[in-house]
């Protein structure tokens, strides 16, 4: 039972992982529709501004945190501005290539800074929680948490605020959306900057559970994709609800069957779900 | 159809191949073979990609999957097996037209964006299955000493200059297929499924099976030029077979021209030699290349064999305005 | 005065770029130092190197690519630092145009090949097998767990331990193996191994992830030995406090070998880290290769400067011979003690390693 | 229900209802189409005409009741084999190819005639040939119905919003259809154009086509209508005549409103001169 | 007042509207006649910003409209219910309405207030409310279209084919609260292929042909046109 409960907790910190990075993608993919193959780039960007402030500055974690997250948050409107705004009305394979590209830029310029190797970050609050036998770090806690809290903010941001609202109507009708007066040059870049300050900080806090190296982002890239796709297009629940089943299924998949294939469980889950439910576990919410 | 499409027509292919065919009588070195053998592999994958994206408008994930079942086919029936490299061939592109027609059966019941996903999902599975079952693939470790093609006439396949001709004999064959394919009333079919599959439904077209098998005409161009790869390399790893691998050869298409004819080779050529150049630039190709991409996509956004049709019907158009209606 | 090309394909980009960097800078480091040292002398000439260095992501077809553009460009020694890429590379060898391939992987199979013209560099990892059960077996207990990594290296190790460690009396459980390159967070598999209650964790990927790994054994309470395979550097593991590495036995660190100071205080200063033994076996590879040229007379062919590499390697200076060798193997094996230790409050307690061949 | 001595109906629904989610889109609707002759759907807006347009064509499925076309029951059958069966539909919004040129647009519309498979592309068979050649002459046959022959070779998007109509209309009849379906063909057309596609429309009748049609341009509804049905709610609340259906209080309530007889109704009269 | 001097679009090397002329005054009715492919969109488009002219100019009240840029133009009092409805298919009806008041966004009380009205005028959408627009029906996407310009709450609106698919019904009610509207202060640029109806609520009238105005008049002088009567009226 212990062992069971353990296990669940791994889960849940696996699946908060999961879900920091995922729903910055909710808001590019799920919503405006942006296959932003270079999320993962801007997440590992995340990983090693923190590392870097924390070296170069020596200021608390929150604070690193805090500044990682407004520099990819810039970077990413930048992004915006320069790569996907001229595309906006190009097939979605161009916008896809043109994102692996930066994804290439961004690796490469990190690899030429930092060097390849593995860096790591402190943990801000190290040690262990012990209930019962259940073990479980604070850290992992955090992430648990902070998933939770940026989930609940995301979806009142796009269901409650008008602004939120903006952001749908510009990805479904962009003359539209001028039509009734929003600026959507603003709203676009709005848009990736949240994104990309979602992504750094889902970086900066996942970063001491993990090493942190210039090819981080690729592996979290598909599975992050995989998600939100598994849980509906730009459906924030959706998006938490896949992350955390994956990472169930990973969990327990590679607990009771086999460990070796826990990867392509996970997989497994995804085509399996989508084979019976094509349009995702929860359709897109108006 | 009417479509201007990239087409230095009949004369221009015949003028293409010939001179391939000269290639190795010049003697060149070992590298340049490499290049051009290479390259002929991967315009393989591409044009099967193409016959999805370009001609279908569907974007299957799964294409290095598929790549690799023919590449590891190939290489355990004729490593583990003994079969002869010709048979084992041909029986490589028929199991990868039947799995792509296994996958089609459940993938098409998703579209757009979910589409590309779930098969970037079966991708994914069809890499770990790959590196995950010891016994049938070698898992991490790979298939070593594949053999290449047993020889007739003379040719010893396991010379680099002679094995260049089974490529170019792939490649040749494949180019045919696919330009028939799209000149054919089926694939002005395909076509308009691309243009939309309501409407095509409503004018008459069976979606669904004219999806499947295109998409197992596609998934067997992708075994096909597997069958090449093991062949050619002689050693299977199961890297080759994961998502990098189909966005490189996407990539390729991209930049060459999404449904055209010329495209894939092209763009495979293109950026193959480019990124073997780039090579030199060592710590820096990518700094290089990532931006080299956007800017592609973003001034050529048809692709090279575009740009050309581009400047081409501008020229025309200056001159006359005679209307050539290409069947 | 002659520039001779060496040439070296191995992954400087993605996720295995540390691990060819690495590699690479040993190389740099040697063909640097002879360079500044004016050159060897090869038949009255002096012969200095230029390192042309291609990338392959770690895949065996671009290796092929690479070493056929390398010998095109008329390069015939080039380095190689994996298995798969090796082994797609070795029958070109001995083709036309042939070259020495300088293997640096462990993989017992390139030496079977019984190629003429590979010089493999690292030791095989089966030496390390048999005292590292015993010291562990006889230091915590007779249960082990497996949590190694999944790639081919990795499997090939968690197999010779498994057999090694029933051969000596013990009891093995199942094999938590994961692919420390896509593993997210490691508790789990560690969770599943250690539900098991082993008395010794068998480890071992690149260094850092082996590091969490062992974090997360520590935090979730185990209190027995580690068995770290050889690709793990301990100098490497700083991310996690020292004292969970307490009871581990693993690879010496490069640093702890009485000749190496000269290497490892150059090194950082050039590179600002520890060298680990891919560094340091490379650097001594690419210096034996510039002296079994200058031996052999000849910079261009590889089967007489390939003949000269035991004597080569037997006679480098002390300045520049970190391992004691004693010479290059008839299969072309650098027969190299290398060494294992066990740590123990950040002491590292030397391990016998028994010779085989 | 048709009238005693009028031709034997080419379609019937009986009970054909669908709802979507709670909503009851279509609703219990009886009805039949007499062969030869001109039906027009007419209903306030979200009536379900479009929805009843989708049921028969197959792009939706019936959740109660059943449909027969010439005597079969093709209420399962999916939208290609119900277009192989001899209905053909066009969009209320006009969905064409733009891109590719009109011939190709009629050229697909001709699919379902042919046969020519995969295999039979890459061997170039007989049937390829054949298929290729009938497809050709198929598609020319069907602009020359719509006035649209000497357009052939333009890309389909450079034409008027009119001229995509006919193209739309082309495709249609490229699958030499027993029965179309017309929806909303007048949409934004001025009173000139209304009148040429009247004259169209005729003219398809005459040659032996059933033709079925949703309209809101009552000028055209009264002019060229046999039959009438009226449907409010997804239900049909008035079948008959346009005379009838004109003076039903309970169409004129619903959709007509009080000046039924205003608008556009003045040409209904002539306008067959246009080619 | 609006005012549109000289102005000509360019679609690449095709020419849509030739150097047109138009004023609509405070508190008119202006009806466009025209057939199709005449330019009537795209004079629209231009006015309410998503299209660049390429000479001329267009001001209401002395603002200038050409800017090309919607969101400054709509700011400003212009509002247009455009061809082709631009919708946002996936978002519910009443957000549509509710972002149609986008440039009232500080001003709550004044949307809801709005937004009753635009109900009482479409009840059709009131059961619609929750549903995504693009489910509705042809149309009730249209009074979806109108409504959400009215929402902005314009000075000038610009209303292009509002009559398109509605029910003859719908279409009187859409006309009398087009003129309910206007009553109101609000000035009205219309275009219509229902001629007959728009010419009975507008003060006056352009017609345009091949890009260029060709007949302009008040109400009264175009209905008495016999080309009008002829082409647009078809009797
Ligand atoms: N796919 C769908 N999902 C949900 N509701 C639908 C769907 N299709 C139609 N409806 C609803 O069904 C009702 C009937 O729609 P339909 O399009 O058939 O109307 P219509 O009679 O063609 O109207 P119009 O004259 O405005 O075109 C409408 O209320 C519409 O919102
Ligand atoms: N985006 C475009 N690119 C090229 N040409 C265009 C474009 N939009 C419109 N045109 C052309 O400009 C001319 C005027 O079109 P416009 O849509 O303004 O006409 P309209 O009067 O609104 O017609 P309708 O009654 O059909 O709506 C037409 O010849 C049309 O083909
Ligand atoms: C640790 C190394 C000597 C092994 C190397 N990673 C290989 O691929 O074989
Ligand atoms: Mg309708
Ligand atoms: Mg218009």
């Amino acid at each position: 039972m212990t062992l069971f409960l353990q296990q669940l907790f791994n889960a849940l910190a696996l699946g908060g992982v999961y879900a920091l990075v995922a729903l910055g993608l909710t808001l590019v993919y799920g919503v405006m529709r942006v296959p932003n193959f270079a999320h993962g780039g801007l997440y590992m960007l995340g990983a090693y501004f923190t590392y870097a402030v924390l070296t170069g500055l020596g200021v608390p974690y929150v604070v690193a945190l805090l500044l990682a997250a407004v520099a990819v948050a810039l970077l990413a409107a930048l992004l915006e501005r320069v790569v996907f705004y001229p595309l906006r009305n190009a097939p979605h394979v161009h916008a896809m290539i043109a994102a692996i590209g930066v994804l290439f830029f961004l690796e490469a310029a990190v690899q030429l800074i930092w060097g390849p190797d593995f860096k790591q970050i402190a943990e801000p609050v190290p040690g262990i929680l012990n209930l019962g036998g259940v073990i479980i770090t604070w850290q992992r806690l955090l992430v648990i948490a902070a998933s939770l809290l940026v989930m609940l903010g995301l979806n009142y941001f796009l269901k409650r605020t008008l602004t939120g609202a903006t952001i749908e109507a510009m990805s479904q009708n962009r003359e539209g959306a001028r039509l009734v007066g929003v600026n959507v040059n603003r709203v676009g870049m709005l848009t990736f900057a949240i994104s990309g300050a979602l992504a750094a900080v889902a970086a900066a806090l996942i970063a001491p559970i993990i090493s942190v190296a210039p090819s981080m982002g690729e592996v979290m890239n598909l599975k992050v994709f995989a998600i939100i796709i598994l849980g509906g297009m730009g459906s924030v629940p959706g998006a938490i609800v896949g992350a955390f089943l994956l990472a169930l299924a990973e969990v327990f998949g590679g607990f009771y069957i086999n460990l070796d294939f826990a990867d392509v469980i996970g997989f497994a889950v995804l085509v399996l779900v989508l084979a019976i439910r094509p349009e995702g576990l929860f359709r897109r919410g108006t | 159809m009417t479509r201007p499409a990239f087409k230095p027509g009949l004369w221009g292919w015949l003028a293409l191949f010939v001179l391939a065919a000269l290639l190795p009588l010049l003697k060149p070195g070992g590298y340049v073979l490499d290049i051009a053998i290479n390259t002929m592999i991967w315009a393989m994958l591409a044009y099967g990609l193409n016959v999805m994206l370009g001609y279908t408008g569907l974007l299957p994930l799964a294409h290095a999957g598929f790549f690799g079942i023919g590449a590891y086919a190939v290489g355990i029936l004729t490593l583990k097996s003994g079969w002869s490299f010709w048979l084992a061939w041909p029986f490589a592109v028929i199991l990868c037209a039947l799995l792509g027609l296994l996958l089609g059966l459940v993938a098409f019941r998703t579209k757009g964006d979910v589409f590309a996903i779930f098969t970037l999902g079966v991708g994914v599975i069809i890499q770990l299955v790959i590196n995950k079952w010891d016994a049938l693939t070698g898992g991490n470790e790979g298939l070593n000493g594949v053999p290449p093609p047993q020889g007739f006439l003379g040719l010893d396949f396991s010379k680099a200059a002679n094995f260049y001709y089974v490529a170019l004999a792939a490649l040749i064959l494949t180019v045919l297929i696919v330009a028939r394919t799209r000149g054919s009333v089926f694939g002005r079919s395909l076509v308009a499924i691309r243009g939309g599959e309501d409407l095509a439904r409503s004018a008459g077209i069976d979606v669904f099976s004219h999806k499947l098998r295109a998409m197992m005409l596609s998934t067997a161009l992708a075994g096909l030029a597997g069958g090449v790869y093991a062949a050619y390399v002689g050693f299977l790893g199961s890297s080759v077979t994961g998502p990098t691998t189909t966005f490189t050869v996407l990539l390729y298409l991209l930049v060459g021209g999404v449904g055209t004819l010329a495209g894939p080779l092209l763009g495979t050529a293109l950026i193959y030699v480019a990124l073997q150049f780039m090579k030199g630039l060592q710590d820096y190709q990518y700094i290089v290349f990532g931006p080299l991409l956007v800017l592609l996509v973003m001034f050529a956004p048809q692709g090279l064999a575009g740009l050309w049709d581009r400047s081409r019907l501008r020229r025309a158009s200056a001159r006359t305005e005679r209307t050539v209606d290409h069947a | 005065d002659k520039v001779v090309n060496i040439g070296y394909s191995g992954p400087l980009s993605g996720g295995a770029a540390f691990y060819g960097k690495d590699v690479q800078s040993g190389i740099d480091m040697a063909i640097g130092e002879i360079n500044q040292a004016g050159g060897v002398n090869v038949n009255g000439e002096k012969v200095t190197f230029k390192l042309v260095a291609l990338d392959d992501r770690y895949l065996p077809n671009e290796t092929a690519t690479n070493v056929k553009r390398l010998t095109s460009q008329g390069i015939d020694v080039i380095f190689v630092p994996h298995a798969g890429g090796i082994l797609t590379v070795q029958p070109l060898a001995t083709r036309d145009p042939n070259f020495l391939l300088v293997a640096y992987s462990s993989e017992p199979k390139i030496l079977e090949a019984k190629s003429p013209l590979t010089f493999m560099l690292p030791p095989r990892y089966d030496n390390y097998i048999a005292p590292f059960v015993s010291t562990q077996m006889k230091a915590f207990g007779k249960k082990l767990g497996l949590v190694g990594t999944t790639t081919a290296y990795g499997k090939q190790w968690t197999d010779a331990i498994t057999d090694e460690w029933k051969k000596q009396g013990g009891t093995v459980g199942s094999n938590n193996g994961v692919d420390y390159n896509t593993t997210v967070d490691f508790s789990s598999a560690v969770t599943k191994a250690l539900a098991e209650k082993p008395d010794v964790l068998f480890v071992g990927g690149p260094s850092q992830p082996t590091a969490l790994v062992i974090k997360a054994a520590r935090e979730q309470g185990f209190k027995g030995g580690f068995i770290v395979m050889d690709q793990a550097k301990f100098e490497q593991m700083t991310n996690i406090p020292q004292s969970y590495l307490d009871g581990s036995v693993g690879v010496l660190p490069t640093v702890q070998y009485p000749g190496s100071q000269a290497f490892v205080a150059k090194y950082q200063r050039l590179y600002k880290k520890i060298p680990t033994s891919e560094a340091a076996l490379n650097y001594v590879g690419m210096q034996a290769v510039a002296r079994a040229m200058a031996l052999a007379g000849t910079t261009t062919d590889p089967v007489a400067i390939r003949a000269k590499l035991g004597q080569a390697v037997t006679s480098l200076p002390k300045s520049v011979g970190i391992y004691a060798v004693k010479g290059v193997t008839p299969a072309g094996h650098l027969d190299a003690d290398v060494v294992a230790a066990s740590v123990q409050g950040g002491k590292y307690t030397r391990l016998r390693l028994p010779n085989m061949k | 229900m048709p009238e005693p001595g009028r031709s034997a109906p080419i379609l019937e629904v009986q009970d054909l209802g669908i709802h979507f989610g709670g909503l009851h889109a279509v609703r219990d609707v009886t009805a039949s189409l007499p062969a030869g002759q001109i039906t027009a759907i007419i209903g306030p807006n979200g009536a379900g005409k479009s929805t009843f347009f989708n049921l028969i064509s197959g792009f939706y499925q019936p959740t109660s009741g059943r449909i027969r076309f010439e005597g079969q029951d093709i209420t399962r059958l999916k939208t290609h084999q119900v277009v192989a069966r001899g209905i053909a539909r066009t969009f209320q919004t006009t969905t064409i190819y733009k891109e590719l040129s009109v011939l190709d647009n009629a050229m697909i519309g001709h699919r379902v005639r042919t046969r020519a498979g995969l295999f039979d592309a890459l061997l170039r068979t007989g049937r390829e040939r054949h298929d290729e050649a009938g497809s050709r002459l198929g598609a020319m046959r069907a602009l020359e119905r719509v006035g649209l022959a000497p357009q052939a070779g333009r890309p389909a998007g450079a034409l008027t919003q009119e001229g995509q109509k006919r193209v739309g209309i082309a495709m249609a009849l490229a699958s030499d259809p027993a029965l179309l379906l017309l929806d909303e063909p007048a949409a934004g057309m001025n009173p000139e154009e209304t009148v040429n596609l009247m004259s169209l429309i005729r003219e398809l009748v005459t040659g032996g086509l059933t033709v079925a049609l949703v309209e809101h341009k009552m000028s055209l509804v009264m002019g060229l209508a046999d039959q009438i049905l009226v449907l409010h709610h997804g239900q049909k609340i008035a079948q008959g005549t346009p005379t009838e259906v004109s003076r039903d209080p309970a169409v004129i309530e619903a959709y007509l409103g009080g000046h039924a007889h205003g608008g556009q109704m003045g040409q209904r009269t002539e306008g067959g001169a246009h080619a | 007042m609006l005012e549109v001097r000289d102005l000509s679009v360019n679609y690449g090397p095709f020419r849509a509207l030739h150097d047109v002329n138009l004023t609509v005054q405070q508190g008119e009715i202006v009806v466009l006649l025209g057939a199709n492919g005449a330019g009537k969109s795209t004079l629209f488009r231009t006015l309410s910003g998503l299209q660049r002219p390429s000479g001329g100019t267009a001001t209401w009240n002395g603002v200038p409209l050409t800017g090309g840029k919607p969101e400054f133009n709509v700011s400003h009092g212009v509002s247009q219910c455009p061809e082709g409805r631009l919708l946002f298919p996936d978002l519910s009806v009443e957000k549509n309405l509710r972002l149609g008041a986008f440039v009232h966004r500080r001003d709550a009380a004044g949307t809801a207030r709005e937004l009753e009205r635009v109900y009482t005028l479409f009840p059709a959408l009131v059961e619609k409310r929750h549903a995504p627009a693009g489910s509705l029906s042809g149309g009730q996407q249209q009074m979806v279209a109108i409504a959400r310009a009215l929402m902005a709450r314009p000075e000038l609106l610009l209303l292009d084919e509002p009559s398109l698919g509605l029910a003859p019904l719908v279409v009187e009610q859409v006309f009398e609260a087009v003129q309910r509207v206007n009553e109101a202060g609000v000035s009205v640029l219309l275009a219509e292929q229902n001629a007959f109806a728009a010419l009975g609520i507008a003060h006056r009238g352009y017609v345009l042909e091949g890009g260029r105005v060709s007949l302009q008049g008040s109400q009264g002088e175009l209905l008495g046109n016999d080309r009008v009567r002829s082409a647009y009226l078809g009797v």
